[in-house]
């Protein structure tokens, strides 16, 4: 047992450091570290550098074009990625429905939607969650009745990030009505372009448009952008679902933000010196810390089963839990740390380029945005509460 | 000890009650958020008539004998319909501050006329450095012939742009930080050399960045003795903390009430969410977080009379933890078990929430009022 | 509104100061501040003193004995008990059976039973809890057979407190097992000194012995003894549990343990200085001396309901909650506080008049001992858990 | 990168879990700890036999070349046994310091035979004023002839009724808390002028109260450098918390274990309580917490030989705050979840609990710990 490199390794993690700070376009970089929001082409920019250099599906097998890198090379990309400030890598396409078609798809559908995900030519969103089904994925209402060699979808999918920036659609969708709720259920690939497909913003507590409602009038989906059976797409959203948990702890941006939040309190001012000088303010920075690597190596000891072969079960649920509660956390002290001046709402700070000076210190403007932004986490991809029914039925057998 | 209130202070209950109610519903919050001022000259108006401008002074300062616990009363429905109108900088703290502090000529031309409507305050206390350090105070009052020339920098003063005065914290003596050597004038918001950056604040309401350069001011414009503020400022400042801690319960109240609504209609697999026992217990530890809230603003709002700046210190204190942490604990719940729609700006649940939140940060958060809190109580 | 208070109040306090002066034995007090146990006469000797006084059941109305106080007088004499160091009144006859006596009982059973709980000449216990019945106390299996004019009990009973200095015990027993399980439970007083009646002592984590199993084998009980009628049993339950959880907050102790908290923080030594000197420390001990304030407020907000007319609903079930998460917390704060030298286990200064001096600091042998003893309190008189589904169902409808 | 077992870390594993299985059932446990010693000589000698004494130590100290995962796997079985053999004070920080400080002929003359399960150790560190500061020690050494004299006293020395020699920490140079000044010594537990007050513990281990009155020891006594002692114990003590760390995760483990399987079959309500959702979240907050425990513990233990001492600081202290913070809850929510089960002496849970308790009061506790990584982190 050991956490040291070897050389091979040290040597990748340079080549990869060397390439975003090549490649990641410097007013992008700034937004990371100021707390901006992305526009459409920070993310897509960026991808498609990833994408030129065969980087961006970075998990896939070599098969699919992807670099087949083992784990520790994962872990270093991820980690570099993150303190070099790269935004993250939109999971739609590369970490979601891209091994969900390699896995499931037919030779025709691989060959048709791998190459746009792999370049990021093409851009994915995600059609889960319904008005009704939110937690209760099953209970899903979207219809998608055959005719002829097409299916006629009607519905509507909510929270759906980045619709709005989104070519193709992955659903899930009801194929018949009669079976138990998860047996009925179909994964159907749609283009953004058809006729009937309507996105409407969804505003966010912070002013933000990140996610939409996708209405679904009369949409005309050919048969062969169905993926594996028809009635068996609860298989691809259990599989999806699990991929989707191990990232989602999102540990690389949070050690970012422990960086950050200290840097925070070496700048502000308290009693004639810093807040870095307040005990009680450090000591929680540092339970933060410690939080992210007990995180970070839970996350570690799950990837070292897996590269001996074993699945992730589904007790990576509960790194799931700790990494939206880390991330809140991080928002938290980092709102608290700016204090009074948190107060002041600068949305010129924090969607658009400006050469406004900030009101208070420039990390201000996004602080008690992202806080509040941030409780999504805790909801987003089975909300905690189902996090822990899963492992407590799952691991637990209660 | 008797905790019920009176048969006047029952009225004032459900007139405020009543009030927030019918003016301040979802959409109608909404729209008042979004007039320029950010707040209604109409409701302003009915506060004078209603008497909840004058209530909480003496009579002899032309108001009507009330105290403490009508502050609390009207701040706590405030609370439930988020109110917008400037209460708290007008008449808690600039109010309090010349009640306490003025001479009879100020009480003339200042306080008689807020009572009827006609004036509003700003209190410029934080600078960019201050922290929740009230005496971390740069901006200067230098001597200029029989008056004073005011130059520095005053930082998220709330109410700003619609206060006819500002009621600000200059040094006119004394090192950095030091308690002793501040003073408080009485600066007209319209005064040469007194510029601003306006903005809304996370939670609507409205608050300007102040810049202050060779504004000169009348030796009448002093409130209270010179270099001798920090204890009216302290005590204005702990009597607006203990009337914040009001509208914060009256926040959680309506925060929770929404989200055991919510619970009780949303369903999931195919029951209301609300029959989950999770979410039931989440629940009830909202419900007593609240109460806790409540009891702890009371005791505050019975104790902030007090003669003994310490226990009146100890008594601002301790509720404004207590309401930090339950503040924090209702908010960030109603948002989980809201879901999805908890994070929109489409449901009451986020506004209320960015409301506990900030209310949090004003005047020194849990952490700091704790640490407060200790120091005065290992003292005694 | 007021907290001050009256002059008639004021001296009342100074009266009740001066009584438990001169009356409570200062080797029970001496316990009470070196958190020793108590023995059977430090409770007995000194509850028979109040009850010379007329305080021992102060709760009462004056039509059965009590002092007819009102609320005001309640809190001051509670918390100037507490103050002084004399042990909590055994709530068993004075604040539970006793109550059920003079709401549910016949005249004749007033007379019986009253003056002996009023003096403290009969000691009580309290037999509800079962092997198969702890939060499900409705389904509770001791038998009570009707036989001519007594029943025939049949059955165990457990974690019965002082059970082994009892003179009588108050059952809950099945006297019909046909009906629904809360319908057919009567309410019945036995003589301990009765054939059949067994006690075996459970000894706690910290080697002491305050509970026991009452074995209850054919006891051949008068039907005399039954209160309020045959298969109505519950309604004494319900109502003496009402009664249970107010009190079981245990506000005044927790004053008094908040203040010898701040006491042995400035007796602990750290660094040259003391413990009193760590900010980190100290903060803790504010935050649970403010909890204690505002359990302390919440009770008077609750009291003064009762004052008009009102009576305490389910949601004094949060105040039970709150006061033992304060007791807890207070006992682990003081374990904390005296750090390595809470590690001897000193059975010889917990339970013993002894000359030995202790290891360690004189507040060190109860301080670990203490911490393990009140995790009971969030689990007898209603567990936390059942306490929240109380609330959830009957004060918020869920 | 490599976070798998060898073959043999494997069978070491194996055989410490069959270890702790076989000899440390429930009433095995209970008889052992009433024994006078408070563990059994056959056990140490099963423990020579199998290696375990040796196996962390390089070969040219007569050890078998292992290290602190070594140390590690068998710390975590004793956790689930509740072992009661002074593996600890003799092996890890015993025989610990003199691999790091003692010379050839103390190698030879304690760590040899202490490796064959002949000799074993106390370490005396702790005093009356001490707390967790390793360098507030007041027990005073002072040169006699061509020896020392020792004088003071030494509380909670675990083992010290056992130990063949008491490792004692005083105070040579400098004055109070000066890490500088401090020497260890090697004193005969039967020397003249040491005495002992011996007890149990909360958790059924054996520790005393030692006085020390004009200890004679010569030259040779001396362990390491003199006045140079404080990074030596620095170090052991690091070392020792994280094989406390290790013993905590198997502590958890077994709590977890048995409180899953109450919650299965214990019934309430017609259904076992493990039904009931909140204590359904509560268990997995309980397996997240060992999990946890679990991960730092690993870190810890493979930084633990790093060669820049505020590596392994750091990775100590994280270590320990984890373990006191998931120790606490798992084993409140043990005892909570076992309902009055839970706090009697008839279960197993109550000694886990208290042996997690007393994990946390040893060489520092959560919050010490997290200072003491606050401290190092913002210094960095």
């Amino acid at each position: 047992m050991n956490l040291t490199l070897n050389p091979e390794h040290q040597t990748f993690a340079d080549e990869v450091r060397a390439f975003v700070r090549d490649n990641l376009s410097p007013a992008t970089r700034e937004k990371t570290f100021s707390g901006k929001h992305y526009d459409r082409d920070d993310h897509i920019v960026w991808q498609k550098a990833l994408g030129r250099k065969g980087w961006l599906a970075y998990t896939w097998p070599k098969k699919y074009g992807g670099p087949g890198w083992d784990v520790t090379q994962r872990f270093l990309f991820e980690n570099v990625l993150a303190e070099e400030g790269a935004p993250r890598i939109l999971p739609f396409g590369p970490k979601m429905v891209g091994p969900v078609i390699y896995t499931f798809g037919t030779e025709a559908q691989k060959e048709r939607f791998l190459p746009g995900i792999r370049s990021s030519e093409v851009s994915w969103c995600q059609g889960y969650s319904e008005p009704g089904a939110g937690s209760d994925l099953a209970n899903l209402r979207t219809r998608a009745v055959r005719e002829g060699d097409h299916y006629i979808v009607n519905g509507q999918k909510t929270w759906t990030s980045f619709a709005h920036w989104g070519d193709w659609i992955f659903c899930l969708v009801r194929t018949n009505t009669e079976a138990k709720p998860q047996e009925g259920i179909s994964f159907l690939l749609i283009d953004m372009k058809t006729p009937g497909v309507t996105v409407r913003p969804i505003i966010m507590t912070d002013g933000a448009h990140h996610v939409n409602d996708v209405f679904l009038d009369n949409v005309k989906v050919p048969v062969e952008n169905l993926i594996g059976k028809e009635n068996e797409g609860w298989t691809c959203a259990k599989f999806l679902l699990a991929n989707e948990r191990l990232g989602i702890a999102e540990v690389p941006s949070s050690k970012r933000g422990v960086s950050m939040l200290r840097q925070i309190a070496r700048i502000e001012p308290l009693d004639g010196g810093t807040l870095a000088d307040d005990p009680a303010f450090t000591a929680q920075i540092a339970d933060i810390d410690l939080q992210v690597q007990a995180l970070e190596m839970s996350e570690l000891r799950v990837l070292s089963t897996m590269a001996q072969g074993g699945a992730p079960g589904p007790e990576v649920s509960t790194l799931k839990v700790r990494g939206s509660e880390i991330q809140q956390r991080i928002a938290e002290l980092t709102m608290e740390a700016v204090g009074e001046y948190a107060q002041p709402y600068q949305p010129g700070m924090l969607f658009h380029d400006t050469n406004e000076t900030p009101i208070g210190p420039d990390h201000a403007p996004p602080a008690a945005p992202r806080y509040f932004n941030m409780r999504k986490t805790s909801i987003y991809g089975g909300s905690t509460e189902i996090q822990k029914n899963i492992v407590s039925k799952m691991v637990l057998g209660l | 000890m008797d905790l019920s209130l009176s048969d006047e202070q029952k009225q004032l209950q459900e007139s405020a009650e009543r009030f927030a109610r019918e003016k301040y519903t979802f959409e109608n919050r909404r729209k008042i958020a979004a007039t320029e001022r950010g707040w209604l000259t109409e409701n302003w108006a009915q506060f004078a008539e209603l008497g909840w401008l004058g209530m909480a002074f003496s009579e002899e300062d032309g108001g009507y004998g009330g105290g403490p616990i009508e502050t609390m009363i009207v701040m706590e429905q405030f609370g439930k319909g988020l109110v917008l109108e400037p209460f708290l900088p007008t008449v808690v703290l600039g109010g309090g501050m010349i009640a306490r502090a003025g001479s009879a000529d100020q009480k003339a031309a200042l306080l008689a006329p807020m009572i009827e409507g006609k004036k509003q305050f700003a209190f410029a206390w934080l600078e960019r450095q201050s922290r929740y350090n009230l005496a971390d105070v740069s901006l200067k009052a230098t001597k200029e012939g029989n008056g004073w020339s005011l130059s520095g920098h005053k930082g998220v003063v709330y109410n700003a742009a619609s206060a006819d005065e500002i009621i600000v914290l200059a040094r006119t003596a004394g090192s950095a930080r030091e308690p002793k050597g501040l003073t408080l004038f009485v600066v007209d918001a319209k005064a040469k050399g007194l510029s601003r950056r306006d903005y809304p604040t996370q939670d609507a309401l409205r608050a300007s960045e102040l810049t202050f350069d060779k504004v000169s001011v009348g030796a009448d414009a002093v409130l209270g003795k010179v270099d001798e503020a920090f204890p009216v400022v302290e005590e204005a400042v702990d009597r607006a903390i203990v009337a914040l801690c009001a509208e914060a319960t009256g926040c959680m109240d309506a925060i929770n009430a929404a989200t055991l609504e919510y619970i009780k209609t949303r369903k999931q697999f195919g029951v209301p969410i609300g029959k989950f026992q999770v979410l039931q217990h989440r629940m009830v530890d909202c419900f007593t977080n609240a109460q806790e809230a409540r009891s702890m603003t009371l005791m505050a709002s019975l104790k902030i009379d007090d003669k003994d700046p310490t226990v009146r210190a100890k008594a601002a204190s301790g509720a404004k933890v207590q309401i930090g942490k339950s503040g924090k604990f209702c908010g960030q719940s109603a948002v989980q078990m809201h879901g999805g729609m908890g994070v929109t700006d489409e449901l009451s649940v986020s506004h209320y929430f960015k409301r506990l939140t900030m209310i949090d940060l004003m005047f020194g958060n849990q952490q700091h009022h704790l640490t407060r809190y200790s120091n005065l109580a290992m003292a005694a």
